[in-house]
Parts: structure tokens; C-alpha cells; sequence
């Protein structure tokens, strides 16, 4: 390390920082963190979607869940490729989300109640995280910006695929309606809370969002993310026919924005401390699959021991 | 004919009905890159079986669409092996499952693509590749599994052993399949072992495992919809959804 | 009114959904006099489902028999606890969930007998007997386990703090309970924590165990149709049947 | 033993030998077999109506399995507890079971592949049963005996049960039609061979019938059972509105009976051996019961052991 470009320069100079440029260690770690968490987001987020894989209602849905699932997974091995340039891997980052020492967008601790959430978090929870991920693509830290270009173009059509299976429902039965508006009323609010705390007043996080701006990791606050996507979904919300479940919704001539009802930060902070619906299922789930594959991890690698130690005998 | 139509069903049975257990897996794999992998055979899997209703639903007379067949048939009406329907088990299970399905579609498919029948000649030629691949992903984990550690070994041999019950199935020749094969669209499934069995011969003898292709019980009747218990939960699963909605027309 | 029976619905999904989760034990309990008691069980909860079913069916306006309430509503339309819809585990869990479920239910009908609905206080009346059987049921195995082998103490403790999540939601007063507790006909399900409590306490206490009711995570929702992610599938598989036969007029 | 009654006496007069009186090891050996295999079946079959439970397609109809799944596991108790008068015990007979020493009825190992396959059991398999249990309430053995006649009971009520399903479903919709047909087709064959081989012929058993028959423990010869089954179960289908599946069904005017077609003895043999379609099935589906509950059964002797020392130290 530490071979590479001046850290300071490059960030004055809005470039890229390579992994092999030296960086601050806090720089390295609040990296690591972000990475990692998004990562695993990723992963987790392949529960509540493919919970609905075996169920689709038409073989045509299917095959679009079980792709997006899958691109999901792909989502987590670049991030996780991208975060082991910064010198941790993989097994070491897995067993920070199995023991609770990392987390996961919290947004996956809701349930998938119905068919209709499989299009409501395509539409919502994807369309939320491209708001959150678009900037990211800038991010100073070389390796993560580019991943994030090829995330946020799979998102996006995923943003798209889901929008356009609420629409098809939106004009079907009576019944497929209803579930097209309960979805939304189920996952509009923890959609927004997905921006993170509001950036001042007594509900504010933890105050890095500072340090992350400056360290051109974080290009907007939370509340100029959250009042993006409301402006861009309301309208998708009209043209679904559905109604947002806020009272407080209406158009700000002034402002040139929708305003929108106060968040229930009490219920964001109890869900990310671990009383969500489904927090413990995740996790469970999740530990579960790790620990059933282990034989098979540990198998492949005593077979590519073996094979090495072939191909040297071979060659001495 | 009616008989034609019944054997590509068979084949449609088979690939949709395996698509449910391998879909299961996303999210359980040993690794990521596996559910991917398992995600993506499920696909071709997936494609297939679409392909191939389509098909049906045209030649079989009733219009169906590939939904129509998937979701609103009964048990009895399946026409899928016993194979594909078996609950998931640990991945030496699956891998074993893998190989011996992927070694049958592989002798299959390789043999349709001279089918008389050109859509069933077209399928088959997308298939073909696809099902290589598949082939080719169960035996590289065979190996690793047979030849890695002991525990890997042992549960790989309970894999094959488990399915077993399972292989003479696949080459069993229907009713459906002799009128296929004789007009030319379809190929005698019995046709197929020989080359079939060598295949994953080949795989288990390099991944020092006992090969073995019977055992003290015979699957038998997934063609003529005789399944195991299982399936009528996996269907129920399946078609739960679509049968809520009947008044739905589309999705 | 319509606050009232949803209050009732809760009541009967609660029993019906049970019942599928004791009807998996038929064939599957430690010995044959358990394959009878929980079969028992389940009879005396799928007997107070259809009652109150019935009823909820002549009380809500929309005519609904109990077969149209139990196979036809989806996921969302279901009002019971969610500790009921879990999925079977080993027997400590089951002895463990019906020892809670039971100790709320003895409560709960216990004071129903006094409903100002002649109907709802007759069901209780008979439900009361059963119920009491359910928990002695319930309270000897608690006692054997938790007093029995190091193993079975473990195990029956894995059972009770497992179960703990779902404890809460058994006691929260929704506001459909809120309402028919004010109407006389229900009771409010707060009033029946300190009996319940007290009861199961009295168990794990004499059968050496620790005494939890709360958890990490709490679970809630399933009063307004928000279940955890395996109801989808017990429904899938209780509906499926009756589902595929729409035409079907009578079984 | 050996204070009781003579046992060839007791025979020769038709009365009922006791568990007291003394008999042949042969006779005690041929009873243990035959009443654990009928208990042993009773437990099997709870399997195959069993899995039905959860789909059972109306509420009254899922009592009714219930009911009737929980009288088998009675029957299974009170045959084992026959069977224990004779000095084995419980848990002897349940590891032959496990371990394929011991059989129970083939017809188990059929799979109930429709909801009108429950039906069809309670009218077929529960009627074949019926015609070979009759007569074991005349059993020569009184414990095996006086437990028929309580079985025999409660199955002709499954019986009609079984019938009456069948019935309403063969007056409902054409699929609910075609479903009892279907169930009829498969089950009317390992009905018939229920009564075992024939008593004569190439496929005959093994020639225990006519010790059995001395000893008062069978009434009846095998085909003679199977006959009178035929004779009572054609004019039922006929009212079910089904064709039975044997095109050499036909009245005989001169026996007056009905004839009937060839029984593939091969396939009973075969199904006898091993390689039925659910062997491996039921016997796996029971041993994993079995295992399952092992620590709950250990935890139950061990409770009761410390329940009696403490009685005993509050007593000394």
C-alpha cells in the first residue's frame, strides 16, 4: 500500500481512490462498513423475494423473480469483491452478518404478505435504493463506484419489471387491485424510512454523514434522497391508480415538492435494533444455509489441495 | 396424436416440477456463486418447460396455454418422473439428482434435435447446450464432493444412493413414448441409458464413488401420474396462488 | 357488528389454524397414545373453529359457511396469533406452544361463558371442558420433559423460550377486541394475561424450568392479517383442494 | 403358565384359550405374528389416510379423518396390548417393525394419490378388512378376539364412512366423479389381495393355513373371503355408479357369484418383498417418528423412576 496517489489530492481532485492508494484508516473502515452492509442487503434482500419463487402466479413471473433474485446474488459478489479490496474477505464479512456485528438494509425485516410485494419492492424498495445507490456510482472509492454502475443499471430494470407487474395488476380483478394498494400501503413508509434518520432534529442519526460527504462517499442527505424519490413516485402512485397511505401527501407549489407525513422513527429504530417482523427469520434463514453448506465449502477446498498437490507431484 | 402430445408433456412435466425443488434452493445454497448457479439452471429449466407447454397446449387439440397446464392441472394429470419431484435434500443429494437428470436431458435432448418434429427439433437445440452445462456444473461437484473430504465423500455416496430408487425411471418406456418414438418425434427413453449411465459412470468412478443405478425399490408411474407423496404438496404450493384468482386473467 | 366479528374470526383461526399444525402430528408423536392425544386435540380446536366459524359466517352479513370462511379467504383475511401458524417442531416446542395456548385459551373461556351472546357463551361452555384437558395434557408433559433427562430438560426449555416471541401477541387487545369486549360479547385479551401467566409459571416452576415470556423480538400483526412467512404455505396446503374444485357444490 | 385350562381341550370344545392356559409354542408364536402384523398395519395405516389430514377439502370431512386416523392408532393399542398378554412387549414388536422382521398389510404401500382415495380406503381396504376380522372375533385366543370384536366395530362405521364420501362425491361435479372412478381403478386390485394368496395353485402361500384353521385362529380359506368380498362390494360400485376395473366381472348364475379376473400375484409378491410403490416410504416415515421420540419416551421413564424415589423417601 500506500504506493498509489496522494489520498487528500485525489479527493480534493473529486478522483478515484484505487486500492492501492494509500487511505485514511477511518476512510478504509467506514468503507468496509458501507460495503459490507450493502453487500449483505443484497443477500438477505433474496429472502423476502424468493419466498415467492415456488408460488408465482404465472410461469412468465417466475422466471422474471427467479432471475431478479439471482442478479441479486450477482449484486452481493461484486460488493463483496469490491470490499476485499480494502483488505478483509468474504467468510470474514458473512460471519459479521451471522453474529449481528454488521447489519442489512432493515427494510428486509418486513414480510412479503402477498404476491403483489414481490412488484411493491421492485417498484418501492428497489426504486428507493437506486435513489440511495445513483450517487454512489460517483463515489470516490474506485472499486465500489464501479460496481455500482452495473448494480444500479440491473436495479433499475428491475425498478421497471416491478412497476410494470403492479400496472398488470392494477388493471385486473377487483382482488388483484386490493393487493396492488395493500402492498403499498404495507411498504410505502418503510420505503422512505430506507433514506436512514433524518439529517437533523431529534431523530438524527449518528452525525458521519459529514465526514462521508467530505470523503466524497456520500454525495446527498438523507432528506434530499427521501424528497426525490416522493417526488418521483407520487406520480407512478397516480398512474397505478392506487392511493399512498399518508394523509399529510400534497403537492408543495412553493417548495416545488410533495410534502409528506411525519416517519415513525420509533418504529425504524425498534426494527433496526432487532424487534422487526422478521428480523430473527433473516438471520436464521440465513446462518441456517451457511451452516448446511459448510461440509460442502470445506470439501471443495480439500479437493483443490488435492489437485494442486497433484499437478506438483506431477511436475517434481 | 394424442400419445405424442402425452410424451412431450413428460418432458414439460420434468423440467417444470424440477424447476420448483431447484428453485427452492435460492437463498439455501453452500455459496453464493452455487445460488446463482441453482438459480440459473432453474431458469433453463424454467425455459423449457414454457417452451415445451406452449407446445403441447398447441398439438394437444385442448388450446391450453402454458399456464393453463402448469397451474390448473391435478396431480393425476402430471406426467413428470418421481425423480424431479423428490423434496430437496442436502446438496449431495441435489448434485446427485443433478447428474443423473442433466446426463438423461443431455442423451435426450441430443437425440431430439433430429426430431421429425421441427418445433420439437428447435427446443431441443437451445436445450441442448443448456443441459451440457448443467451436466457439466453436477460433475465438477461431484468430484469435489467425492474427492474432498470424508464427510464429503459419505454424504455424496448417500446422495447417489438415495436417488438411486430413482434412475430406472427415467428410462422406462411409456406407452406415450413407443408411439412418440416411432413417429419419429420422440426417441425410446430406454435408448438413452446406455449412454446415459456410462456418462455418470465416468463421473463417479473419477470421483472414487461407488456408482450405482437401482436399489431395493423402483419409482415407477410418474408417467402415467402415479406420483410420490410429495408431489401433492409441492403442487399444492405451486397453483395455490393462481387457483386463488380465477377471476384473474392476467399477471 | 363488524368489529365483533372479526373479534369472533380471530377466536376461530386461531383454533382452525392450530388444528392443521396438530393435524401434522397424526403418525409423527413420540408414542401411539400421543398419535391419539393430539389427534384429540386437534379435534376438540377444528370443533370450536367450526362453531365459531359458522357463526362469524351468520353474524358478519355476508352469509359465508364455514367452509367458504376456511378455504376461501387469502392470507390477509386470517386473524389468528401467530404462534398457532408455526411451523411444527419437536415435541418440546408443540408442548411447550400448547401449554401457552391452552393456558389462554382456559382463561379466555372461561370468562366467555359469560358472553352477552347466548352463542358465543355456549361455545365456551363446551370449549371450557376441552380446553382444561388440553393444558393437564400439556402441563404432565411440561412436567416430564422439564423434570426428566438432562436432554429433556434442554430440550423443553429450547421449546419454552422459542415460543416466548409469540407470547405477547396472545395478550394484546386489538381493536376489534377493544370493541367486542366493550359490546359484552368478548373480553379483553389483556384481562387474561395475569391468569395465564400465573399458570404456565406454576408449570416451569414445579417442572425446574426458567419461566420466559418475552423475547428479543415480539411477535404482532396477526390480528389485522399480518403473519410470519410460513402461513402462506399452511394455506396453500390446507386450500389447495378445495380450491381446484370451484365447481365442487358438496364433499 | 400351565395353570389353566387343557389346551387341546379347549380347541376340540371351541372355547377360548386364556393368556393362563397353557398352548403350544407354536400357536403362541403363530398369534404374536399375526396380531403384531395387524397392529403393526393399523399403525402404517395411518400414514396413507394421514396424509391427507391438512388437505382435507371440507371442514366436516377433516373431522371425520381425524376421528378415523386417531381409531386406527386405538386399534393399533389395543391389538398391541393383545399381543403383550402373550408375553412380548411393545416395544419388541415396534423394532421388528422398524427393522423389516415383522410385516404389516401390502395394501399400505400404496400411495392415496387423490382426496377420493381416503374414501376409497375406508370402502375398500376397510371392507376387505372387515370381511377377514369378522371372523377373528371368533378367534380361538380370547385377548385376540375380544380386541376384534371392539375393532371390527369401528371400522364397518369407517366402512360406511369411506362409502358415504364416495357417494356424495359421485353425485357432485364430473372431476369429483372421475376422482372416485380413478380411486376405484387403483384400489380394487390390492383390495382383492388383501386376503392374501390363493389357497391353492401355483401361486399358493405357504401352507400355515391349515394349522392356523385347527387351531381356531383362521375361520375361513383365503379365497373363500375373497368371494364373498367380491360379492358384497359389486352391487356398492354399482350404486356408486363406477365400473370396477376388470373386464371379467361378471354374475354367475350357476355359483351364484360373481367372477372375476386373474390376480397379478406377481406384483403382490413383488409389493411383499420390497418393491411396492411407498415401502421405503412408510417404514422411513415411521422409524423417523420413532427416533424422533425417543428422548421425549426416555424422559417419561426417567420423570415416573424419580417420581416413585421420592414417593419412597417421603414413605421411609
Amino acid at each position: 500500500r500506500g504506493d498509489g496517489g496522494n489520498f487528500d489530492e485525489l479527493i480534493e481532485a473529486d478522483l478515484r481512490i484505487e486500492p492501492r492508494d494509500q487511505m485514511p484508516d477511518d476512510y478504509r473502515q467506514t468503507l468496509i462498513r458501507q460495503i459490507a452492509q450493502h453487500a449483505h442487503s443484497e443477500i438477505i434482500g433474496m429472502q423476502p423475494e424468493g419466498n415467492w419463487i415456488t408460488r408465482a402466479p404465472s410461469l412468465r413471473r417466475k422466471a422474471i423473480l427467479i432471475a431478479k433474485v439471482q442478479d441479486e446474488a450477482g449484486h452481493g459478489l461484486y460488493l463483496y469483491s469490491a470490499a476485499e479490496t480494502l483488505g478483509v474477505d468474504r467468510s470474514e464479512l458473512l460471519d459479521k452478518l451471522h453474529s449481528g456485528r454488521q447489519k442489512y438494509s432493515s427494510i428486509f425485516n418486513y414480510p412479503t404478505l402477498t404476491w403483489a410485494d414481490v412488484g411493491a419492492i421492485g417498484w418501492l424498495v428497489d426504486g428507493a435504493a437506486i435513489m440511495n445507490q445513483v450517487p454512489l456510482c460517483r463515489c470516490s472509492f474506485g472499486p465500489y463506484a464501479r460496481a455500482m454502475i452495473r448494480v444500479c443499471k440491473e436495479e433499475s430494470f428491475h425498478q421497471r419489471q416491478g412497476f410494470e407487474s403492479l400496472y398488470t395488476m392494477s388493471r385486473g380483478s377487483q382482488r388483484q387491485k386490493a393487493m396492488v394498494q395493500d402492498a403499498a400501503n404495507r411498504w410505502w413508509w418503510p420505503a422512505l424510512m430506507m433514506f436512514g434518520p433524518p439529517d437533523t432534529g431529534e431523530h438524527a442519526g449518528d452525525g458521519r454523514t459529514a465526514q462521508s460527504m467530505a470523503w466524497g462517499i456520500k454525495r446527498f442527505a438523507n432528506d434530499e434522497l427521501r424528497q426525490k424519490f416522493v417526488d418521483m413516485t407520487v406520480p407512478q402512485a397516480q398512474k397505478l391508480g392506487i392511493e399512498l397511505p399518508d394523509p399529510d401527501l400534497k403537492w408543495n407549489e412553493e417548495r416545488g415538492h410533495w410534502d409528506f407525513g411525519a416517519i415513525d422513527w420509533d418504529e425504524f429504530w425498534r426494527v433496526l435494533k432487532g424487534d422487526g417482523p422478521c428480523n430473527e427469520e433473516r438471520i436464521n434463514h440465513r446462518v441456517q444455509a451457511h451452516e448446511d453448506g459448510a461440509w460442502v465449502r470445506e470439501a471443495a477446498v480439500a479437493y483443490h489441495e488435492k489437485q494442486q498437490e497433484r499437478q506438483q507431484g506431477a511436475v517434481a | 396424436s394424442p400419445a405424442v402430445a402425452d410424451y412431450l408433456l413428460g418432458l414439460a412435466d420434468d423440467a417444470l416440477i424440477y424447476t420448483q425443488r431447484l428453485g427452492e434452493w435460492v437463498s439455501r445454497a453452500p455459496q453464493i456463486e452455487e445460488d446463482m448457479a441453482l438459480g440459473n439452471i432453474a431458469l433453463d429449466q424454467l425455459g423449457q418447460a414454457r417452451a415445451l407447454l406452449t407446445y403441447v397446449g398447441s398439438v394437444d387439440g385442448t388450446g391450453r396455454d402454458e399456464d393453463a397446464l402448469a397451474y390448473l392441472r391435478d396431480e393425476r394429470e402430471f406426467r413428470n418422473v418421481h425423480l424431479v419431484e423428490q423434496e430437496r435434500g442436502d446438496f449431495g443429494f441435489e448434485m446427485a439428482r443433478l447428474l443423473w437428470f442433466s446426463s438423461y436431458q443431455y442423451e435426450l435432448y441430443a437425440r431430439l434435435v433430429d426430431s421429425a418434429d421441427d418445433q420439437v427439433a428447435a427446443i431441443a437445440r437451445k436445450a441442448i447446450k443448456e443441459v451440457a452445462y448443467h451436466r457439466d456444473h453436477a460433475t465438477q461437484w461431484v468430484l469435489r464432493l467425492g474427492d474432498g473430504t470424508q464427510q464429503s465423500h459419505e454424504r455424496m455416496q448417500a446422495g447417489l444412493d438415495a436417488v438411486a430408487t430413482y434412475v430406472a425411471e427415467l428410462f422406462d418406456d411409456s406407452e406415450s413414448a413407443r408411439a412418440a418414438a416411432e413417429s419419429g418425434v420422440g426417441v425410446l427413453p430406454s435408448s438413452l441409458a446406455d449412454g446415459a449411465k456410462a456418462y455418470v459412470r465416468s463421473v463417479t468412478d473419477e470421483a472414487t464413488l461407488d456408482y450405482v443405478d437401482s436399489a431395493r425399490a423402483t419409482a415407477r408411474g410418474g408417467r402415467i401420474g402415479v406420483h410420490s407423496q410429495v408431489m401433492g404438496y409441492l403442487l399444492a404450493e405451486m397453483q395455490h396462488i393462481h387457483r386463488s384468482h380465477p377471476d384473474a386473467t392476467t399477471w
